[in-house]
């Protein structure tokens, strides 16, 4: 009797804390956000001919990546008001007339302690740029963004798996991740090498 | 199952009386309140940071670390009685060995608690664990300390255990009683941990090749302070735990162990000190005349600046040394309870200084032709927060001395079985 | 079934041994030191392209160039101009943390009128009811500038212009009440001399343009024995202040009395004089003075005197440089006819602009309008209304109104020759920082206060003096490659090129010669300061109301310079 | 190759004005401290004052910049740290300190005989608006973490990227030079490759007048010191000389 009923306890206590960590916590630990904006990367490249992501996400002479494209980029087609759809309304009178950069949220985004070169990863070494970002520029949907209430990054920095033990390969951005691709094609890289 | 009357005398051992709750309480206040300020103090440097002491760029060690390398040293009592009781099966320091273990955790868990402080950034101190440098003695300090932190709870929940309200749950005595068949495999491991970080903690400095006053040449990869370290912690372990008793003596005003103890723990303590300090005597002069000058270090300019002459030197050898070696070793001077306890606490203070010296004095020192010798004052955050650890002490043995059996009480019962 | 406290204590031991196999207490550890690692209180630097933009030090009247490293628009870092003929790269302490000033916490943004805020129309009005009332006097801290031009031009109808140089110009002016050359047109040919004398002036420690004597200094003379560039300072010894850095590194100090400047000039003349060291044509006056009493006054023996005498046309050309006007210094140049002469002190070839640098009487001045080139320790007389532009407040201003000037590149200027500089330069400063609101120079001030209808803003001016360069068809241009003037095709190409930072050359002082018409030696007037502390330069004499943020690395979190005055760490 | 990156710095030249101070703060966004003191402030590269004790004309004056020594050999540094946060780097021969793996034990600055290291004992802060004027190339640190020269790195990171861009391996030596030598208005310190025979730098670096500080602890530093003044050069070694004069 005593028995059983131990171990129903201790098996209660099991469960609870199992669900707390395993289903409850992940959700709790990361908030939600939406983009600024809705963006189309599919329409985008089809209506203005766009083959290669280089050609809106550039490298500068200096080899700095110039990143998310300004919104004078946008402008060029959007001075006006191509569509009917809210954003539309929205890009044109909240960013393009007043000049206002839209606030994107990068999922990407590494720390101000991180030093990535683009030019050398994708100019010098030829990385396909989905090896790291995924195919989300081949689609139309625009993902939620999830930042980790502690520590601030986006989630993909960790990648969707909370055990980080399935994930695909282009999801998480640890040091770790680049570790391990730097250990994959045996480069040696010091501190300073990715960090300043 | 809060007592509504003002007494705890269901918590207090059967056979053993103790003075009354208000009394005990007013002996407590005076050593809540030290430690309640160093708490505050702590928090201060937690919250602002490190510039609410007084160290600087040059002085970037300070008061902490070195009551650290004391009060570790000084709790080596606890994994060397363990050792001699439960691997070298000398039964007769049984009785002060709860005493040992209770010493010993506080000193260990307190030493902690102020390096987290000390630590600039206690929310990354884990990595050591998880990007751990295997040369340096640090990391070999931080994984011993924290695994024999870890023995050292194990040892103690047994004597918790050993509470006559926490004996009313079942459970619990089972507990107590595996835990207890492995107190002698745990005594083990503490050993072993203990002369590891004992001795890295004196690499710590022994490695300082940018440092010639400390720096030693040695055995393998060990600096010969390594072994100095051990030898002076295991030497000066009994003497304070004999110190430490003599006091809760003299406090309680009643006899908790047989004086034969005493000189039994006096002659351990004395033997081994006059090994340390002939050990160490050849160490200095090893140091003096062959490994400093290699390194372009003048022999003896290091005592050129005042308070750091020669007589310091002298004072760690002979004055703490020699002496409290010859005083505890000596039968006729053994058998005199005070010259006994004063040996003891000269032999104390001896490992204290040699501390203080490889901490304070090399740091104070020049090394560039250019640089000045520096002084350092700790600021009161730094003083209070070590308070605080004192303070925590003094309550955390009484506590255990009320509420635990410490010494095997006189009727010499086992106090396994017996109880209700 | 009632819950006994033995099952709370098995469920939460179960419950505690559970989470540590969910990520909980791992993923918490992790993001906890992650967040230790990106405090939010921690500022960040702006991203965002960089580029490098040619400009010019407009902190003090050396004009140094500088090239400005701007990430997302805003200055990020500051380095030299090797190219620049006469800085070649170097720059100040203060210049390489300058561009952090526009940020510094005493930057001044809006109008003080005495305690309490004003605004521009009050100001103006104030001024306009002065100028009609009296004379008005304009100081200038920073002559030679198109600014300066419009001071100049309305200070000529309504009262005077007065510019506050620093000791390198003072110590040029007894050569111009001697040959009539305004000492603006004046310079020291270092370049061409061989020994240097100086008398107190701080020659290692920011005099002149900085980096022009360390540079010389550093390629002829460092650590050699025998020199092909001499430096003897003449320096006061006081027991317990450290001697300067001048003093210390030089290849000679002659420790002497304070003050005694002067004396050992006239003992040196007369050694000079007497031993026939000098040639016969220079032939200056001698000295009201025997070679005890210079002994004497200065503490050295008479042996010493002499020696050094010898030593100073040992290696010729000489040059003697003072730290101020004291004519006694300057007549121990005519002595040795280095006035006037290769190697000495020169007279520039065609400069672009000439100013009076006549210290006009402005004690009966109803107001006086201060531009914020002027250094802050400088006191205006009191009975007048002071009109004080600085772009920072330097604290303890007793001005009636403070007038927020543009700060660091948030103002378009051309540099004119720097002090003391053997050769003309001109380069333009353009403006590469937007000013914050409610800023204004006291040369827009005076154009838009509308009381002389003739001035001329900044812009124009500087067109004009770029068209007169051009006309001259004189001289070369430094930019990223050198191009003689007269091979420019149009004004406009001359232009864009000063404007993207090159510097316009002037011909060497080749036949610069000048006479000096000195017939009895000038009364010998106790120097007017004597040198001690080693930071004097930038903290004394040029006192800026702040410095850059940066600075304490050098006298306050290092003990490498004195704290400035007012400064105590 | 690897490269051995090292400085010559002629202390014949130095002037001590400090610009290689400042120039070094404003490139690696070092914070000015309010509180700081001579033995709390940050200055990864420090000019000290030195004499040669003598009174009058006698007395000379040498002014030395010191900054991390990147020490090759034994570097005492990198033994010592708990966590790997300090690291002699293979490609460039750099001693790099890493901040954010930095758990502030300051066990490395007890093991620096140069005192070339600092510890963050403030939270940075700038004046409102100023955090504009920061390299974007370099992190700021927090308190409670040690810092030390790491040879700007940032302009050896552009350089790369730059080098990349254009398709280039190695960089443009051009392009990378560390601010304090940029700076210095004498050109007493100069930067290069000391693992390069035909580098200038490599050759002063064996110059009868050049030397290093306290080489006999054996721990290699790449950073060589010129003077032609022998007292200067006496400074070398340790304090023996002079330990006398001294006293607490």
């Amino acid at each position: 009797m005593t028995a059983k009923r131990t171990i129903l306890v201790l098996g209660l206590g099991l469960a609870v804390a199992l669900l707390a960590g395993w289903v409850a916590f992940p959700r709790a630990l990361y908030s939600r956000r939406h983009q600024p904006l809705e963006f189309r990367h599919k329409t985008h490249a089809e209506k203005s001919g766009v083959a290669e992501c280089s050609q809106c996400h550039a490298l500068r002479d200096d080899g700095t990546f110039a990143g998310i494209p300004t919104i004078e980029t946008c402008a060029g087609c959007h001075s006006e008001r191509m569509g009917t759809s809210k954003a539309e309304a929205i890009l044109v009178d909240t960013y393009i007339k007043p000049g206002q950069e839209i606030p994107w949220l990068v999922y990407a985004r590494q720390p101000a302690n991180v030093w990535f070169s683009h030019a050398i990863h994708v100019k010098r070494v030829a990385l396909a740029c989905a090896e790291c970002h995924s195919t989300y520029g081949e689609t139309d949907e625009v993902r939620i963004y999830e930042v980790n209430r502690i520590s601030g990054y986006s989630r993909d920095i960790w990648g969707h798996s909370i055990s980080r033990l399935r994930r695909a390969p282009h999801e998480g951005m640890k040091m770790s991740d680049c570790e391990d691709c730097h250990r994959r094609h045996n480069l040696e890289v010091g501190c300073l090498g990715c960090h300043q | 199952m809060a007592s509504t009357t003002f007494t705890d005398t269901r918590w207090i051992a059967r056979g053993e009386e103790r003075t009354s709750l208000p009394q005990f309480l007013l002996w407590l206040a005076p050593w809540a309140v030290v430690l309640a300020l160093g708490v505050y103090a702590a928090g201060l440097c937690l919250y602002y940071g490190l510039n609410q002491t007084n160290m600087d760029n040059r002085f970037a060690f300070g008061l902490w670390i070195f009551l650290d390398l004391g009060i570790i040293a000084l709790g080596a009592g606890a994994f060397f009685t363990g050792f001699l009781v439960y691997i070298l099966k000398r039964a007769e320091l049984q009785p002060i060995l709860n005493t040992a273990v209770v010493v010993g955790f506080i000193c260990y868990s307190g030493a902690v608690a102020i390096l987290m402080v000390d630590v600039g950034q206690p929310l990354r101190a884990w990595f050591t664990f998880w990007h751990p440098n295997t040369h340096s003695m640090l990391t070999e300090v931080t994984f011993c300390i924290s695994c024999y932190l870890l023995v050292l709870c194990l040892e103690y929940v047994p004597i918790l255990l050993r509470n006559r309200q926490l004996r009313k749950l079942p459970s619990f005595l089972v507990f107590e009683h595996q835990l207890h068949k492995l107190v002698p495999v745990l005594a083990g491991v503490g050993t072993l941990l203990s002369f590891f970080h004992q001795g890295s903690l004196g690499g710590l400095y022994g490695v300082l090749r940018g440092r010639p006053f400390a720096f030693r040449e040695g055995f393998l990869i060990w600096p010969s302070t390594f072994f100095l370290f051990i030898l002076s912690a295991i030497a000066s372990g009994p003497s304070f735990l004999m110190l430490v008793t003599a006091a809760v003596e003299k406090v309680t005003r009643r006899r908790l162990v047989p004086p034969e103890l005493f000189q039994r723990l006096g002659f351990i303590s004395g033997v081994l000190l006059a090994i340390y300090i002939a050990a160490k005597s050849i160490d200095t002069l090893i140091w003096l005349n062959f490994t400093s000058p290699s390194v372009g270090f003048a022999p003896w300019q290091y005592y050129n600046y005042k308070p750091f002459g020669l007589p310091i030197l002298f004072a760690e050898i002979v004055l703490f040394g020699l002496l409290p070696a010859f005083l505890l070793t000596y039968r006729r001077s053994a058998k005199r309870r005070g010259l006994l306890l004063s040996a003891a606490a000269l032999a104390c203070v001896g490992i204290l200084l040699n501390r203080f010296v490889l901490t304070v004095q090399t740091l104070a020192l020049p090394t560039l032709a250019f640089d000045e010798f520096l002084h350092y004052t700790p600021s009161w955050q730094e003083v209070a927060s070590f308070g605080g650890v004192i303070g925590y002490g003094v309550i955390g043995y009484s506590l255990s001395y009320r509420y635990l059996p410490l010494f095997a009480n006189p009727k010499g019962d086992d106090p396994h079985v017996s109880g209700d | 079934m009632k819950v006994t406290r033995r099952d709370l204590l098995l469920w939460g031991a179960a419950g505690a041994a559970g989470l540590a196999i969910t990520p909980v207490p791992w993923k918490l550890l992790d993001d906890v030191s992650i967040w230790s690692q990106n405090w939010p209180w921690i500022p960040q630097p702006t991203h965002g392209p960089v580029e490098v933009k040619q400009s010019f030090c407009t902190l003090c009247p050396n004009g140094c160039g500088m090239r400005v490293r701007m990430a997302a628009g805003w200055p990020v870092g500051i380095a030299g101009v090797a190219s620049h003929p006469i800085t070649r790269g170097a720059l100040c302490p203060l210049g390489y943390g300058a561009h952090q000033l526009n940020w510094h916490p005493q930057r001044l943004r809006t109008v003080r009128h005495r305690t309490n805020s004003s605004s521009w129309e009050e100001a103006r009005a104030a001024f306009a009811k002065a100028c009609g009332e009296g004379p008005i006097a304009i100081i200038d801290g920073y002559p030679g500038r198109a600014a300066s031009s419009v001071f100049e031009s309305f200070a000529q109808k309504r009262g005077s212009y007065r510019a506050v140089l620093g000791p390198e110009m003072q110590a040029l002016s007894p050569y111009e009440m001697w040959s009539g050359v305004p000492a603006a047109g004046l310079g020291y040919d270092l370049e061409n001399a061989q020994t240097v004398v100086s008398f107190g002036a701080p020659l290692l420690d920011g005099w002149g343009t900085p980096g022009r004597f360390t540079r010389l200094w550093a390629e002829r003379a460092a650590g050699s024995t025998d020199p092909q560039l001499r430096l003897i300072q003449v320096e006061p010894s006081f027991s317990g202040t450290a001697p300067s850095r001048t003093a210390t590194r030089a290849w000679q100090w002659v420790p002497i009395h304070a003050g005694a400047e002067a004396a050992l000039a006239a003992g040196l003349a007369r050694v000079l004089l007497d031993e026939h060291l000098v040639s016969v044509s220079a032939r200056g006056p001698m000295p009201p003075i025997t070679l005890a009493e210079a002994a004497d006054e200065t503490g050295l023996s008479i042996g010493a005197i002499a020696d050094l005498a010898r030593t100073m046309v040992a290696r010729p050309p000489v040059l003697v440089i003072a730290n101020d006007g004291n004519p006694a210094i300057a007549a121990l140049n005519v002595v040795l006819g280095a006035a006037g002469a290769p190697g000495g002190i020169v007279r520039r070839a065609k400069h672009t602009e000439s100013y009076a640098s006549a210290a006009a009487d402005i004690g009966s001045a109803r107001a006086v309008l201060i531009d914020s080139t002027v250094p802050w320790n400088f006191a205006p007389p009191t009975n007048a209304e002071v009109f004080r532009f600085a772009a920072w407040d330097g604290g303890s201003c007793t001005a009636d109104w403070l007038l927020p000037a543009p700060g660091f590149l948030e103002e378009l200027t051309d540099v004119p020759t720097s002090p003391a500089s053997a050769i003309a330069t001109y380069a333009v400063a353009p403006t590469l920082l937007k000013a914050p609101p409610g800023v204004q120079s006291a040369a827009q001030f005076l154009f838009l206060s509308g009381i002389d209808p003739t001035l001329m803003p900044v812009e124009k001016i500087i067109h004009a003096r770029c068209a007169d360069l051009f006309r001259e068809r004189a001289g070369t241009l430094q930019g990223q490659d050198t191009t003689p003037v007269a091979k420019f095709a149009s004004v406009q190409k001359l232009e864009e090129q000063l404007w993207k930072g090159a510097v316009w050359i002037g011909e060497p002082p080749r036949s610069a010669a000048f006479r000096c018409a000195l017939k009895e030696w000038p009364a010998t007037a106790r120097s007017a300061q004597s040198m001690s502390s080693s930071s004097m330069n930038w903290s004394k004499a040029w006192r800026a109301p702040v410095l850059p943020p940066l600075a304490s690395k050098l006298y306050q979190e290092s003990s490498l310079r004195e704290a400035p005055e007012g400064r105590n760490a | 190759m690897n490269a051995r990156y090292g400085m010559v710095i002629d202390l014949d030249r130095c002037t001590g004005c400090g610009a290689c101070m400042v120039a070094c703060a404003s490139e690696n966004n070092v914070p000015s401290i309010p509180q700081a003191t001579p033995r709390t402030g940050l200055t990864p590269m420090l000019v000290r004052r030195v004499s040669n004790e003598m009174e009058g004309s006698a007395r000379r004056e040498v002014f030395i910049p010191i900054t991390c020594m990147h020490c090759e050999r034994e570097t005492p540094c990198v033994s010592v740290c708990p966590q790997q946060a300090v690291e002699v780097d293979k490609a460039t021969g750099i001693v790099m300190q890493m901040p954010q793996r930095c758990l502030g034990c300051r066990y490395c600055m007890t093991a620096c005989p140069y005192h070339a290291r600092y510890f963050n004992w403030w939270d940075p802060a700038w004046p409102a608006g100023m955090e504009k004027s920061l390299n974007p190339g370099v992190a700021v640190r927090m308190r409670g973490v040690v810092e030390k020269c790491n040879m700007c790195h940032a302009r050896l990171h552009s350089a790369k990227a730059k080098a990349a861009a254009a398709g280039r391996r190695e960089i443009d030596p051009a392009d990378y030079v560390p601010a304090c030598a940029e700076a210095c208005p004498t050109a007493a310190i100069r930067f290069g490759n000391l693992a390069d025979q035909n580098d200038p730098v490599s050759q002063e670096a064996h110059s009868p007048d050049a030397f290093r500080f306290l080489t006999r602890l054996g721990t290699e530093p790449k950073l060589y010191y010129k003077s032609k003044e022998a007292w200067v050069r006496a400074l070398a070694e340790s304090t023996s000389a002079n330990a006398e004069v001294k006293h607490g």
